[in-house]
């Protein structure tokens, strides 16, 4: 990834509705996860309520300032164990 | 600690010998109580058609995090001795293990507790997501079994 | 209903694998959810000192008829698909297996919860009794340690 | 055991207080484990609260009338598990 670039992943349900699994994003600055989901056009003009977000892989919140080269993701509801 | 995603196939029970062993080379008494839960793949879809596969999806790096995390957390809450974690990922048919979850603790109590709450948050916060195929369909699971 | 008392030393695992196994002769799945406990020797007895052997005495008849009712009566409750209990009586050494309960259910709840009540009622209900050596002396353990 | 008797057994501290573990007693009409236990100068006019007692394998009552032939047994404290 180059300099001055988020990388957005998608997860299981929402991997497959959008039809990509990963992309770059520019960064600018004050650049959230809410404002990546619409830049990326991924659907309405939020998350539905269930998507979960992290940040470096860990859980973060959908307002959180991203910084330089971060990777984003958003998780539909979980299932594990 | 001992945490590990397995991409094939395992013996729950070959898990938990290899555990004790490692457990007893630091100490000839291992914790006088001990907690396990294994979960296996329901033979049925959660509509009830019989079930051909079930495919589990993670977050590499980030769900190996987590689950860490977490059971570091509980270690330290429950005051217990250790922990272990084994959970598949990969294309699983029915009944084939998908968990196993272990604590030993100097009581009953912490292991029996810690073992149960770390299920839950595994669950819950770890990062997994389980599709169901059902002639040759595949459908996500939103969410999990109630308790 | 898998009960039985042993008068020798046991490895809780191999238990487990060979309830498995017979129950997989009556059904290729297992239930979806399986939770276990195991229960061992402290190196130390109540007062702190270590120690050198703890002797298990049961009421032969009565034992057995006590865990099997419990058993069945939990399994009823909680609607589980089978138990396992096993227990020693006996002189055991400090980290030997005391008991290992095991069951098995379609969902973790009842799965974990009627383990962790067995267990309990186990150590209320059935007629076991510990005495535990120290430097030769015997002295029989008033009741159950806390949870 | 002879017909006409109880059988009354001991265990574990109260075994070996008592210095046996296993007697046999005439059956009396409305003979209970109460009165078992004085006839048998076990201590006291009663056992200790947290002494359990079992008739023929089963949990019962102090005062329960024993038939001929049963097995009453005293029971010290529960440790199992």
């Amino acid at each position: 990834m180059k300099s001055g670039e988020l990388r957005v992943r998608l997860f299981a349900g929402l991997r497959e509705e959008a039809g990509w699994q990963e992309r770059s994003l520019a960064h600018q600055s004050g650049i959230t996860p809410a404002a990546a989901w619409m830049l990326l056009n991924l659907g309405g003009t939020a998350p539905p309520a269930t998507v979960r977000v992290a940040i470096n892989h860990e859980f973060a919140a959908l307002d959180t300032p991203l910084a330089n080269g971060d990777e984003v993701a958003f998780l539909p509801p979980i299932s594990g164990g | 600690m001992d945490v590990e995603l397995l991409a094939a196939p395992f013996d729950p029970l070959q898990s938990l010998t290899a555990w004790q062993a490692s457990l007893r080379v630091r100490r000839p008494c291992i914790g006088a109580a001990e907690a396990h839960f294994i979960g296996r793949v329901r033979p049925v879809a959660a509509d009830g058609a019989p079930l051909e596969a079930l495919e589990i999806e993670h977050y590499p790096g980030m769900t190996e995090r987590q689950i860490a995390a977490i059971s570091q957390a509980l270690a330290l809450d429950y005051g217990v001795a250790a922990v272990l974690v084994r959970h598949r990922v990969g294309r699983l048919k029915p009944d084939e293990p998908i968990v196993v979850v272990a604590v030993t603790a100097d009581r009953r109590g912490p292991a029996l507790h810690c073992c149960q709450e770390l299920l839950e948050r595994l669950k819950h916060e770890a990062p997994f997501w389980k599709r169901e195929w059902v002639n040759g369909c595949g459908n996500w699971v939103a969410g999990n079994t109630p308790l």
